[in-house]
């Protein structure tokens, strides 16, 4: 499997991800925002940190990158995409997926561990979880306050899109276990053709025991198949 | 214009330093030279003040690469791995600006690591604050956390430990300390002093505006048509720039290009050229039109004193503008050359193809005033109070006043505002003893952490001085590190007053000892004067930020219970030493006597041992025992963790308040598998170490025999109730 | 010629910000408080004389990178 | 009565926003564009029906909470 991490002016998880990537066994390249080219890739993760230091709406300007054209254009025939944290915003503000992420409930930065459940595990992103199987996964955000209109709501639940959602230790998805007012809690989402993957916690920070738990590695084994 | 006494007095000069330049000079100074010489004369940049006493601290060792005198100190982490680290102050701008303040404090110590060409892995800070009830407390707590974490967060470079702390002695005048660690290769590591004749001195990073002009300005503008458009302003930190300076320079750091490199910090362009050339012993030349500016006509003495943030001065080495330039470019930031090194040994500024000022260096370095400030020593105090005497209260009581006080609360309404986690090397957060710190790649680790006890510094400088640098040797201890080198931040009052100079030298003289004697050297710091109102000064501070290593990451050290019918050993002596002890501030509001002795033979010993421990894999968890005791250490190795404990009657002292709540130092608790405890019991005693047997971890309850027994979730909600109610 | 701009959250999207410094300010005591909303002011100067035409250009910005036009409404005025 | 209130930072100060926004702007080919600076806007309704009264209301909602008179100027409008 090849992938290509897209770096922004701004970016700070991109070296994680691809440690992460590396350690899956991907072949991984770094790709600067003014490229006009993306190599061949089976995966494509835009990553997360403050791209242009979240100035005007977090996302909103490495949206307009020369690169982003080529990551919509790859996307449209089918590529993976995976967007985290800072990255889902960007995809949010290309369109490629919908809705858009608010500041925290409580306007403060949160970064702690919390935990989320699987929803669909029928997708090429999560197929090597249970559905219903609780996770626990570090966020670290200032905007993970997702919000869609009700339309797009529906859709998100009749087509299975959503991908995973915060919840307590227990699986109880509440109010209570809703860290930054999530839109029905939701943490993850996907475009209508699975292919995108759009989420707030950071799968690549949990692959390694000496730091937390693995409970990303199957995230980014799923894409291995 | 003419140089009055008055300008001069706006300066911060006294007449005798006035006197003493125009003596260097030869000559009466111009408005420019004037403003340089306030800037590299003011106690910040030269030490004036502290010079002579910081001379005595011990910053040698063969752990040492580089001690203080550089941008930050460099020790040796084994391999090709150096860890550079420093704290600094930035006290001031943030009672002012709190989150402006305290972003450009973190933006500022990181621009002193990476310039020597580590790169910075983690952010610690030490924060102090008035009493919760004053008025402005809350707003200053808001501000200062979420500076410090938008600055951290958003550069991508985890906060992984500090201090939070609450006291009225800095009502008007807080505490912001903010310190940075990098890592860098043994042989890429990058100095500031210049050399060679007519190099290029490159100006990189943000244009200049006309931020944070001292004091100096305010003056400035008196003589000024257009006084109001000149008001001094406060600096605003660009972390997204300062990410991209970083990435520029370490980029250009890979190959050799650079002589040398120094980021302009506190005086900027002034003390960053000065510092350049003087230690290098040369002359520098700068035309100051070709200087970036964010704002239209700025005059010399404007660009000279502007703080603005997220700048750096290089000495390139010839020929290699280009590439170099390609690299700035690639990051979208300002590349221009704008002097050049020169053999005259002065400080020349041009401006529009005319001298506008022209200082010999050593008048701005060397020849800098240092005093030797008077100081009265501190007598020993007595306590007033009989134990027997005051109202009785029940242990359970006294714990939940203790854990539930701000200063003992829990932080994570803290420490979730920081990126704890980026950069993917973070092993134990904020909330242990130290924070740990992988270094990328590698099977080693670094501890860290910062310390300080202004009650016990007030009441006894030099016991307090001792005791800090123990207690942050302590701590990197028991996360199973050996203490390499330590960092520190002086924060004091006035030095003109002599019984706040008689703090600082003691203080100092205690940090001195204990260093000396642990072999915990100095390797950078940065002193603070005049931290207080009128005649109101803040308690003497000294913050102490140590960096300690762990050789092998097997299973990294932490003081959370980890098994059920663990042995609980004590190990060192306890007295029961109450005076200045928090038991009694929190539960009878005194504050009284002596601190508790350091005695550094049993500091050591006790450490040491510890350590071999750890090392011989026979500890499960261990914490060290400072503010509150016995049993708030232990407490807290309850905290988030699924065991309690249950600890047996003392033996000996008869008193149960002293026993359990005295602050006697060089204690620590272990927790020991069972089985371990014929072989822990064996070295311990081979190496003269006291100890005793206190108990048995269990679950659910933490329990004395026949005093208490509470439910360890409950006592983790009393723990955590403080700050989410404030 | 210079153009001010407001930006504001449509009626049906969440103001997390909006609603806590509402609260905020009733915990103050300010209490005749009605209600609050916080958006994003710009102020454009732009070098060209035709009225139209700048305002035209105004807005291509607005569209093309200073709004989300899926969560925010915009109001561009000569000042 | 209602009220809008322009925060803008004072000049002189650094503001990395706008020039962030301004430099993104002309990449994409805005080039008439001559300065842009970003501020807050604020909408506010208060229970109050004489304006003299109202406005200082609103102004003291901005010295206690909404504006940093260290770095930002305001303006208050009635809508
Ligand atoms: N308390 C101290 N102990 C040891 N060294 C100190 C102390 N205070 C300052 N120094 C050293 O003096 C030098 C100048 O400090 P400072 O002016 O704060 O540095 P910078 O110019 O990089 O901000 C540094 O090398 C610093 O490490
Ligand atoms: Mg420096």
């Amino acid at each position: 499997m090849k992938s290509s991490v897209i770096v922004f002016p701004g970016s700070n998880c991109d070296r994680d991800v691809a440690v992460a990537l590396e350690k899956m066994q991907f072949k991984n390249q770094m790709v600067w925002h003014k490229e006009t080219k993306l190599p061949q890739s089976d995966l494509i993760v835009v990553p997360g940190g403050f791209s242009y230091g979240d100035y005007l709406r977090s996302g909103a300007i490495a949206g307009k990158s020369l690169i982003i054209d080529e990551v919509i254009k790859a996307a449209n025939s089918g590529c993976l995409i995976l967007g985290i944290c800072n990255g889902f915003q960007i995809l949010t503000e290309t369109g490629l997926l919908k809705g858009t992420l608010l500041r925290n409930k409580n306007l403060r930065f949160i970064n702690k561990d919390i935990h989320i459940k699987v929803l669909n595990n029928d997708t090429k992103f999560t197929n090597k979880y249970n559905n219903e199987q609780i996770l626990k996964i570090n966020i670290a955000h200032n905007e993970g306050n997702y919000f869609t209109n009700s339309n797009h709501l529906e859709e998100l639940k009749k087509e299975k899109l959503i991908a995973f959602k915060y919840c307590n230790e227990t699986g109880d998805i509440n109010d209570d276990s809703n860290p930054n007012g999530s839109l029905e809690n939701i943490a993850g989402i996907f475009n209508s053709n699975k292919n995108i993957l759009g989420m707030m916690p950071h799968p690549e920070r949990m692959v390694d025991e000496v730091l937390s738990n693995k409970d990303g590695v199957n995230l980014f084994s799923s894409l291995l198949k | 214009m003419k140089i009055t006494d008055k300008i001069v007095e706006k300066h911060g000069l006294k007449p005798e330093e006035f006197t003493n330049i125009k003596k260097l000079l030869k000559r009466e100074p111009n408005f420019l030279e004037l403003g340089i010489f306030s800037a590299m004369w003011n106690e910040h940049c030269s030490y004036k003040s502290s010079r002579i006493h910081l001379k005595k601290l011990p910053t040698k060792g063969k752990q040492v690469i580089q001690g203080p005198g550089e941008n930050a100190g460099i020790i040796d982490i084994g391999d090709d791995d150096a860890i550079v680290f420093k704290i600094e102050s930035h006290n001031h701008p943030s009672y002012i600006e709190p989150y402006q303040g305290a972003a450009t404090g973190v933006g500022g110590i990181l621009r002193d690591v990476f310039t020597m060409g580590a790169r910075p892995i983690a952010i610690l800070n030490s924060i102090h604050f008035g009493s919760p009830e004053h008025p402005k407390t809350k707003s200053l707590l808001n501000g200062v956390v979420s500076g410090i974490g938008g600055y951290g967060n958003c550069i991508g470079i985890p906060t992984i430990a500090g201090e939070t702390k609450f006291n009225e002695t800095y009502n008007e005048n807080i505490l912001v300390n903010a310190m940075a660690v990098g890592h860098a290769k043994k042989d890429k590591i990058f100095y500031s002093k210049a050399k060679g004749l007519n190099k290029s001195v490159v100006y990189v990073g943000s244009k200049t505006g006309r931020d944070g002009i001292h004091g100096a300005s305010m003056a400035s503008a008196e003589f000024d048509e257009n006084s109001e458009e000149k008001k001094p302003t406060v600096q605003v930190g660009d972390p997204f720039t300062e990410k991209l300076l970083m990435e520029a320079c370490l980029e250009l750091m890979k190959d050799n290009s650079i002589i040398s490199i120094q980021d302009m910090g506190a005086a900027g362009l002034t003390s960053s050229s000065v510092e350049m050339a003087s230690k290098g012993s040369l002359g520098i030349e700068l035309e100051l039109d070709k200087v970036p500016c964010r704002e239209e006509n700025m005059t010399p003495y404007e660009m000279m004193l502007s703080e603005s943030q997220e700048r750096m001065l290089i000495i390139l080495e010839d020929k290699k503008e280009k590439e170099a330039k390609k690299i700035f470019d690639k990051w979208d930031l300002d590349f221009v050359v704008i002097g050049k090194t020169t053999d005259t040994n002065n400080l020349t500024l041009k401006f529009n193809n005319k001298i506008e000022g022209e200082i010999p260096i050593e008048a701005l370095a060397s020849k800098a005033p240092i005093y030797d400030r008077k100081w009265i020593k501190k007598k020993p105090t007595k306590t007033k109070f009989e134990l027997k005497n005051l109202k009785k209260i029940k242990i359970e009581d006294a714990l939940i006043k203790i854990l539930s006080s701000p200063n003992h609360s829990n932080k994570s309404w803290v420490t979730n505002q920081y990126d704890q986690m980026v950069m993917c090397n973070t092993v134990q957060k904020s909330g242990s003893d130290a924070a740990i710190v992988r270094i990328h790649n590698k099977d080693k680790a670094i501890a860290v952490s910062v310390d300080s006890s202004a009650n016990y510094c007030k009441s006894f400088p030099l016991t307090g001085g001792k005791q800090i640098v123990c207690e942050n040797w302590r701590n990197l201890i028991s996360v199973g590190a050996k203490p390499l080198a330590i960092t520190n931040c002086l924060n004091f009052g006035n030095p003109e007053n002599q019984e706040i100079m008689g703090e600082f030298a003691e203080c100092l003289e205690g940090i001195k000892e204990s260093c000396n004697f642990l072999n915990y050297p100095v390797v950078s710091g940065n002193v603070s004067f005049y931290n207080g109102t009128n005649k109101k000064n803040i308690y003497p501070t000294p913050v102490i930020g140590g960096v300690g290593l762990i050789k092998t990451l097997s299973t990294p050290m932490s003081h959370k219970f980890k098994k059920e019918n663990s042995t609980l050993i004590l190990i060192g002596k306890t007295f029961g030493h109450l005076e200045q002890s928090c038991f009694l501030k929190e539960n009878y509001s005194i504050i009284e006597g002596m601190p508790p002795e350091i005695n550094l033979l049993n500091e050591k010993n006790n450490g040491e041992s510890l350590l071999k421990l750890i090392d011989k894999n026979l500890i499960l968890s261990a914490h060290d025992i400072s503010s509150g005791g016995l049993i708030t250490a232990l407490s807290e190795m309850t905290f988030t963790s699924d065991f309690g404990a249950k600890i047996y009657k003392p033996k000996k002292l008869t008193n149960l308040f002293k026993y359990f709540f005295g602050e006697d130092q060089a204690r620590y608790i272990l927790e020991i598998k069972t089985q371990n405890l014929t072989k822990v019991e064996k070295i311990l005693k081979e190496s003269n170490i006291y100890y005793e047997n206190i108990g048995f971890t269990q679950e659910n309850y933490f329990e004395i025999e026949g005093e208490l027994k509470i439910n360890t979730k409950d006592l983790f909600k009393i723990n955590n109730q403080w700050y989410n109610n404030y | 010629m210079k153009f001010s701009v407001t930006v504001t959250l449509k009626k049906d999207v969440l103001d997390p910000q909006g609603t806590v410094v509402q609260n905020t300010l009733v915990d103050m005591g300010m209490n005749n408080l009605k209600s609050i909303r916080q958006g994003k002011h710009f102020e454009i100067e732009v070098n060209e004389n035709n009225q139209a035409n700048a305002v035209k250009k105004v807005d291509e910005m607005c569209k093309k990178l200073l709004v989300n036009s899926i969560i925010e409404d915009y109001k561009i005025n000569k000042i």
